[in-house]
């Protein structure tokens, strides 16, 4: 491998030429050019749908393009399934976690690459000790041994990193690594990256934050709608003008929220708990007021949001909506009453990945679309159309299956089929993760407008510019119990991490 | 910028995990564990019937017993294969009944066929029907319950066409291969140690082997299978080869023991493997080999038992079917509390 | 409400002969006779349908042979009405459920169709003549005499059957209860009836079971041809060869083996084959007029020789043969 | 046009969506499977009235759509239940035990008629919550549970009946099961079997809780997070589907005159075949009822008409199981074909520009 510095105009390790590649009537790649040099991390950027995760998935063998060559060390190169990718030393982390729930941690690390005794047995003993390693170089405590099936997010992506480090590759592609990851984690990452990087391999990350990715690369290629814009350095580009390019116009990052008149409350959660998970939790969201939930990945905060909801049951507390107990473990009713969960796993949770954008975007609509017990396409099509062309879903049609859109996307199908319930109190979990700048905006000023409307909104975020920027009231929870509540001019960084580091805990 | 962190290296410090390699995974505790109550299932069940009849602890019944169940153990451990994969192969009655068959006519049409050839030609027809049944879901890319069902039909059809109503008798067969049905090595048919050897092979294979391992998680999660790099279609094939083979084998080995073949034989078979591996627990939490076999023979046991116990004969069958409830229910049971264990403990330090 | 009690029994009552007979009549050539068996795939009913076949060659008809694959009466159902849509002269059929097939056959009967069964009868008014293997007493006889003598006429002794709902089986098994109370059989003790379901593995797992159930036990009569096949295999493969002995009805090729290691000392059989031949006499005879059913009715059948209708349009076959040692090897079905 | 390319989107997509929404009507009830099925079956019975002899005549429609009645009940609950991602194999289990049920009422309980037969529909839900249950309520695998049922039904219709058979039904019932719609050919047994399709029809079709089985045949978290009970739903479904086989248990009784243990063995299979020759996935979440009714005719018209032309019975069970091999691989052989053309093609165009 040769050592090159960071950004050096060396001979690229891997260069990809007129990449092209279509989903049926969709054109998700058209001729893209990508080269990634040794010892240099390269940013891929480009709005939801732009084609970044196709790009990758070609990379790494699971898409086969229409044209376009590859070459790698300037030979070309052919690949017929992911094997031959990983042969080649591509490693890639997808932006959806792949993990085998079924099988332990250890073994998802090494899945066919497990470490032989005599008789080419497995041996799980040094399997088990490698990945303990390969977990101490990130800095996390995993242990090898559980079956993945429970792991959280967070950890799943760890999983999903700690594999493709095991590669030792020579080509590292990361598809938004740290969209559920915590600064701390973020920073491990990067430090195990660029470790990577000076010993000559190339590293190909994908990331809708801009911090990250001036941090981490010394180059970066813009996508549009398929189409490949610029390959720049970084030190001759500015957030800005990425921003421009990747949109085609000017937006603003952030939206503030306007301030609304504060109505009747609308949710009133009082001593709710469950054993284990969360204790003792009390609040209440006005109309006209945006709340935020915030605090460390698994201080509990999604776990009270689906028992709010009523998707978990729990032990004691009640909730109220407008002044009325809401039964507690029935969605169904909770929707009724006017409440709406936009869950934080969309693809679990959040959508029916065969089913239409159409379909899914009404799903929890339907009861009130029919007539007589009856569901009347008309009005199904115009309320799909109604709320997916106000998010600006980018879909071929109506008609496809949600599995088809990319992943920012999708999570604007799961906001209009919740905003299409009409709410009057609206929770939401991780409203923007995985959504371009562009859209991230348009989420904030919906939001804002909804406020607006005297929804009572409930959200929960890990990025702490959306909370500071959106919320009226920031709720910090540490551990399973509400340690802090800050209004809004009180609200800054750090403040809130003072709380949800447990170390501000007022008990 | 985000603002979340793990609190994972203040809680492993204060727990840290046990030296790697020193404990068991969860997985396979469960599974231990499955096996375990499987087992004591059986012993209760022998036990209470030999009270009831203490002949049903003599060496005759012991090796009646091996007998009787060596043919659905082997078919067991083959589906224990399929399942794993998140497949299900419903034709293996069908294909034991063809092979059988032409077990019989080989020896019909070659009467001096020494019986490892009759064994091999069996294993082998066995694979190609295999074959069909892998190709087709292989390269329809079709759910296999759908294409089993089909050969399911299909196979046993070419089985009525070819016997066309005939039956062949033990006096047809030759003599040692007939022995192989009820040879005893050691006091042990010599069945059940052919069932046994297949049992140790697989078994050993899908604990320590890396396309064993590839075989769970390519049950375990499809898409993500491919995604690593894992040739799913080729494992699958692979999978229903040998799933066919070991059909062919069990085919073999049911002309050795019954002597009496016609079209019929093994109707119906493939729901009493499938419950066995169930009741093995293969079907619920991926289930290994052994445990499917410990499902084939408990599953034939309480018919043996049921028989001595002289359990009204209208009863047998609902007692079959109470008892995969309760064994389906059982297998819950250590599920929820497992999964409870599991979510007791962080996922950061054990 | 329609209840047991006010629906009355509006079951008809007898066989019907309609018409009057013609004993001189000429056996009508060209006659469409099918056979439709409890289930197509089973040796025995291929042999009984050969026999058929066979006859029908000598008089000159159409034969065909059509079934179902399993043993169940409403694919047998929908095959009378093919059969019946097709035209068929005479049905020659074997029931699987005495009442299931009725309808179909009393409608084939209104289209024209000659019914005759075999093997397994219907109720008596679906059909013009049941061939009767042998009567259900002569089985009896057979078995309890059989056994008595095998165990030497003391002893106990028990039954495996084939399905709990075999309708001859269980006339048969009752016949041999009456049979055993006569004074000659006093030490001999019936203790259970066992069901091998006519399939092989149960039938030995049966056996197997009541051997051990029963440590006295000298005697099993199995009389059905898979459960005797499958008791004979268990017996020669355990201690108990030679000492339990086992007799019943089975085939001369599947019992040959046992009969000559010594673990079966003589079973019986009605020779299947000769029972399709008469079954397909006594159709033609049916469809020529040479006979209605009627009670007293006699016509010849091909090598067979002549017989004489019985009450409610049964003709018997005539009594089983016994086969053992000396004479099995003559046999060969 | 970053932001609108769904309004803005090339003009071939925006046709498409034109076109689809014409067609919308139309798309929800007839997928391309369900047209293939139906075409295939019109086909079918145009062959068969063209060349085989004895099968263009009422007496042989009658005969077909009689043996067709207790299988097209049995599919309809299954298609739901298929569509939500479970499986009922006990159905056949429940036919025979509600026969035998029925047969052992009549025999002993002095109970009118009328009376047994809803008792039997009745006891057949009860059996269909024990499948529930287990399913829903301790959350174990319905292909499981329902093998296990399967045994235990059918062992517990020989526990009723025994070895005996109940035969003696008042004849104007036993008629009435046969009879045909006066000046018709055609069973009146169709007519409730048509009534029901048409209910199951609808409620899957066009009703949120058809919308419901499809959510939760496909992901039945996402089902519950947006509002649907999945638990309940699945239960009710075995409830129905029991039901439904106590209710085609009756027709068996009356229609065969027998109640008997062994009535409608291995039927069960013969109902999945049917649907998922009619377009069902077995992974849930695709397939429509039209298909079904389609699929389990055409099962019959074959049947049938082989029948008729004297194909033998092995055959026959040969004919059935490629048939149904030949319906799930032949659409994705097409689809992949197609898909091969489109690829090429496009290729082509690339390459042109
Ligand atoms: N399997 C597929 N079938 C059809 N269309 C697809 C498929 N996968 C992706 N697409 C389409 O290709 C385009 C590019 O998707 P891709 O997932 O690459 O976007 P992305 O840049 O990764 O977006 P995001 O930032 O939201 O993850 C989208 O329009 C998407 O709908
Ligand atoms: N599917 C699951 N099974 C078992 N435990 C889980 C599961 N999901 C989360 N947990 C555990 O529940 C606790 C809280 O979960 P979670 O991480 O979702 O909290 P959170 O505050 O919502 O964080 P975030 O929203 O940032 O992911 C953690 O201890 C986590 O490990
Ligand atoms: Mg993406
Ligand atoms: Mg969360």
């Amino acid at each position: 491998m040769s050592p090159g510095a960071p950004g050096a105009d060396s001979a690229p390790l891997l260069e990809l030429d007129g990449v092209t590649k279509s989903f049926g009537a969709v054109a998700a790649l058209r001729g893209v050019h990508l080269a990634l040099h040794p010892g240099e991390a390269h940013a891929l950027v480009g709005e939801n749908g732009a084609g970044k995760s196709t790009l990758v998935k070609t990379l790494a063998g699971a898409h086969a393009p229409d044209a376009g060559r590859m070459t790698l060390d300037g030979r070309p190169l052919q690949l017929r399934g992911p094997a031959d990718a990983r042969a080649a030393g591509i490693a890639v982390i997808y932006q959806e976690p792949t993990l085998f729930p079924d099988l332990s941690v250890a073994e998802n690390i090494f899945m066919g690459r497990q470490p032989l005794r005599g008789l080419r047995r497995i041996d799980t003993r040094a399997m088990n000790r490698d990945a303990e390693r390969l977990f101490e170089r990130l800095g996390v405590r995993i242990d090898p041994a559980r079956p993945a099936r429970g792991l959280s997010i967070a950890d799943q992506q760890l999983v999903e990193i700690a594999k493709a480090l095991s590669f030792d590759a020579r080509i590292l592609v990361m598809d938004e690594p740290t969209a559920a990851l915590s600064g701390v984690e973020v920073e491990r990452l990067f430090g195990v990256a660029r470790s990577l990087c000076e010993r000559g391999a190339a590293v190909l990350f994908i990331s809708h934050r801009f911090d990250e990715v001036f941090d981490l690369c010394q180059r970066i290629t813009v996508l549009r709608d398929g189409a490949w814009v610029s390959s720049d350095r970084a030190a001759d580009l500015t957030v800005d003008e990425v921003v421009r390019r990747m949109v085609g116009r000017e937006v603003s990052s952030l939206y503030p929220k306007q301030d609304a008149p504060l109505r009747d409350t609308l949710l009133e959660v009082r001593g709710l708990s469950r054993a284990g998970v969360f204790s003792d939790v009390s609040f209440s969201v006005r109309g006209g007021e945006i709340v935020a939930l915030a605090g460390l990945v698994g201080a509990g905060r999604s776990e009270v949001a689906r028992a709010v909801f009523g998707v978990d049951r729990y032990d004691a507390g009640e909730v109220r909506v407008a002044g009325r107990a809401l039964p507690p473990g029935n969605p169904g009713r909770a929707i009724a009453a006017g409440m709406a969960l936009v869950p934080e796993d969309r693809r679990q949770q959040g959508l029916v990945m065969e089913l239409s954008v159409e379909r899914n975007a009404t799903l929890a609509r339907r009861r009130a679309l029919s007539r007589l017990g009856l569901l009347l396409g008309g009005a199904e099509r115009a309320e799909a159309r109604r709320w997916t062309r106000r998010l600006q879903v980018k879909a071929s049609r109506l008609a496809a299956p949600v599995a088809t859109l990319s992943g920012g996307n999708q999570q604007k199908v799961v906001l209009a089929k919740w905003l299409a319930t009409e709410p009057r109190i609206l929770i939401i979990d991780e409203p923007t993760r995985g959504i371009d700048v562009g859209t991230k905006a348009e989420v904030h000023r919906l939001l804002s407008e909804l406020a607006g409307e005297g929804l009572a909104i409930l959200m929960i975020s890990s990025e702490l510019p959306e909370v500071l920027g959106m919320a009226d009231r920031v709720l910090v929870m540490h551990e399973g119990r509400v340690v802090r509540e800050l209004p809004r001019a009180e609200a800054d960084e750090t403040s809130v991490m003072y709380a949800a580091t447990g170390q501000g805990a007022i008990s | 910028m985000s603002l979340t962190d793990t609190g994972a290296p203040a809680q492993a410090a204060e727990n840290p995990p046990p030296g790697p390699g020193r404990r068991r995974g969860l997985t396979e505790r469960l599974l231990a564990v499955r096996e375990l109550s499987l087992l004591l299932a059986l012993g209760a069940l022998i036990l209470v019937t030999t009270l009831r009849n203490d002949r049903f602890l003599s060496g005759q019944s012991i090796k009646d017993l091996l007998l009787g169940c060596a043919i659905l153990v082997i078919l067991a451990v083959g589906q224990t294969l399929v399942i794993v994969t998140r497949n299900v192969d419903l034709s293996v009655g069908s294909i034991l009944g063809l092979v059988a068959f032409a077990t019989g006519e080989l020896f019909l049409a070659a009467p001096g066929t020494p019986w490892p050839v009759a064994l091999l030609l069996g294993v082998a027809l066995g694979a190609v029907c295999g074959v069909v049944n892998g190709g087709l879901i292989a390269v329809a890319k079709v759910p296999a319950l759908v294409i089993t069902l089909g050969t399911l039909y299909a196979f046993r059809g070419i089985d009525y066409y070819w016997a066309a109503g005939r039956q062949i008798n033990a006096a047809d067969m030759p003599r040692s291969f007939l022995r192989l049905g009820n040879q005893t090595v050691l006091g042990v048919p010599a069945l059940f140690l052919v069932a046994l050897i297949v049992v140790a092979a697989v078994g050993f294979y899908l604990r320590s082997y890396r396309s064993g391992r590839e075989l769970y998680a390519i049950g375990s999660e499809p898409a993500a299978a491919r995604l690593s790099g894992i040739p799913v279609g080729r494992r699958v094939f692979a999978v229903f080869v040998a799933n066919g083979a070991l059909a062919g084998l069990a085919g073999v080995l049911y002309a050795a023991r019954f002597g009496t073949l016609d079209a019929a034989a093994g109707t119906g078979l493939e729901l009493q493997v499938v419950a066995a591996a169930v009741v093995g627990g293969v079907a619920i939490f991926g289930g290994s080999a052994y445990g499917a076999a410990l499902g084939a023979v408990l599953l034939t046991t309480i018919g043996s038992s049921l028989a001595v116990l002289r359990i009204d004969p209208f009863w047998q069958q609902a007692v079959v079917g109470a008892l995969i409830l309760a064994a389906i229910g059982l297998d819950r049971l250590l599920a929820l509390r497992m999964a409870a264990r599991l979510r007791g403990r962080s996922a950061h330090g054990a | 409400g329609t209840t047991r009690e006010n629906s009355g029994n509006d079951t008809g009552g007898g066989a019907q002969a309609s018409g009057a007979a013609n004993p001189d009549a000429k056996l009508k050539e060209g006659l469409k006779i099918a056979f439709l068996p409890k289930q197509v795939n089973n040796p025995y009913f291929t042999t009984s349908d050969n026999g058929g076949k066979e006859a029908i060659t000598e008089i000159k008809g159409e034969y065909k042979e059509v079934g179902p694959s399993e043993a169940s009466a409403s694919s047998q159902v929908s095959y009378i009405n093919t059969l019946s849509q097709q035209g068929m002269d005479v049905i020659v059929t074997s029931a699987n459920d005495p009442n299931a097939i009725c309808g179909a056959l009393n409608q084939a009967k209104a289209a024209g169709a000659k019914i005759v069964t075999f093997d397994s009868d219907t109720k008596p008014e679906c059909r013009q003549i049941f061939v009767n293997q042998v009567t259900a007493e002569g089985i009896a006889e057979n078995q309890v005499k059989l056994i008595s003598e095998q165990i030497g006429g003391a002893g106990e002794i028990a039954i495996l059957s084939a399905t709990a709902n075999a309708t001859n089986q269980n006339a048969w098994i009752a016949l041999m209860k009456e049979e055993l109370k006569k004074p000659e059989y006093s030490k001999l003790k019936l203790v259970t009836v066992a069901y091998g379901n006519d399939d092989d593995q149960k039938s030995f797992q049966e056996t197997q079971g009541l051997l051990q159930s029963y440590p006295n036990l000298k005697g099993i009569i199995s009389p059905t041809t898979v459960g005797v096949a499958a008791a004979a295999r268990y017996l020669s493969g355990s201690q108990y060869k030679g000492k339990v002995k086992l007799t019943g009805l089975g085939t001369p090729n599947q019992m040959r083996e046992y009969v000559k290691d010594g673990t079966v000392d003589g079973f019986a059989l009605w020779n299947p084959a000769d029972l399709g031949y008469l079954a397909a006499y006594a159709g033609a005879a049916l469809a020529s007029g040479q006979i209605t059913g009627a009670e007293g009715d006699k016509f010849k059948a091909g090598k067979l020789g002549e017989f004489t209708v019985g009450k409610d349009g049964v003709v018997v076959l005539g009594p089983p043969t016994v086969f053992d040692k000396n004479n099995i090897d003559q046999f060969q079905f | 046009m970053a932001h609108d390319s769904l309004y803005a989107a090339p003009p071939s997509a925006a046709d498409t969506e034109r076109e689809a929404g014409r067609l919308a009507g139309l798309r929800g009830a007839l997928g391309s499977w369900d047209a293939a099925i139906v075409a295939a079956l019109v086909v079918a019975v145009v062959l068969a009235g063209l060349s085989v002899p004895n099968f263009a005549t009422g007496r042989n429609a009658q005969f077909l759509l009689l043996d067709l009645v207790p299988l097209a009940l049995l599919a309809l609950p299954m298609t739901l239940i298929v569509i939500t991602g479970e499986i009922d194999l006990s159905v056949a289990s429940m036919v025979g035990l509600g026969s035998t049920l029925m047969g052992q009422l009549w025999l002993s309980s002095g109970l009118s008629l009328e009376l047994i037969c809803v008792l039997v529909v009745l006891l057949g839900a009860a059996f269909g919550a024990v499948n529930g249950l287990f399913v829903t309520g301790f959350g174990l695998p319905s292909l499981a549970v329902t093998i296990g049922t399967l045994a235990l039904y059918r062992g517990l219709s020989f526990v009723v009946l025994g070895d005996q058979a109940v035969a003696d039904f008042p004849a104007s019932w036993t008629a009435a099961a046969v009879q045909t719609i006066p000046g018709t050919s055609i069973p009146a047994a169709v007519v409730p079997v048509l009534l029901l399709a048409l209910v199951f029809g609808v409620v899957l079709h066009a009703t949120p809780a058809g919308r419901a089985l499809y959510a939760m045949g496909n992901n039945d978290e996402a089902a519950t997070f947006a509002g649907v009970s999945v638990a309940r739903t699945k239960f009710w479904l075995f409830v129905v589907s029991g039901a439904v086989c106590g209710l085609a248990g009756v027709f068996w009784t009356l229609r065969y005159a027998s109640a008997r243990g062994d009535n409608a063995t291995g039927l069960e299979l013969t109902v999945v075949t049917a649907v998922l020759l009619g377009g069902v996935s077995i992974f849930g979440g695709r397939g429509g009822l039209l298909g079904v009714v389609a699929g389990v005719l055409l099962l019959g018209v074959l049947r049938n008409a082989l029948q008729l032309a004297d194909v033998d019975a092995n055959a026959l069970t040969i004919v059935t199981g490629t048939l149904l091999i030949v319906s799930v691989v032949l659409p994705n052989a097409v689809a992949d074909v197609r898909a091969r053309l489109h690829r090429r093609r496009q290729r082509a165009h690339l390459t042109a520009s």
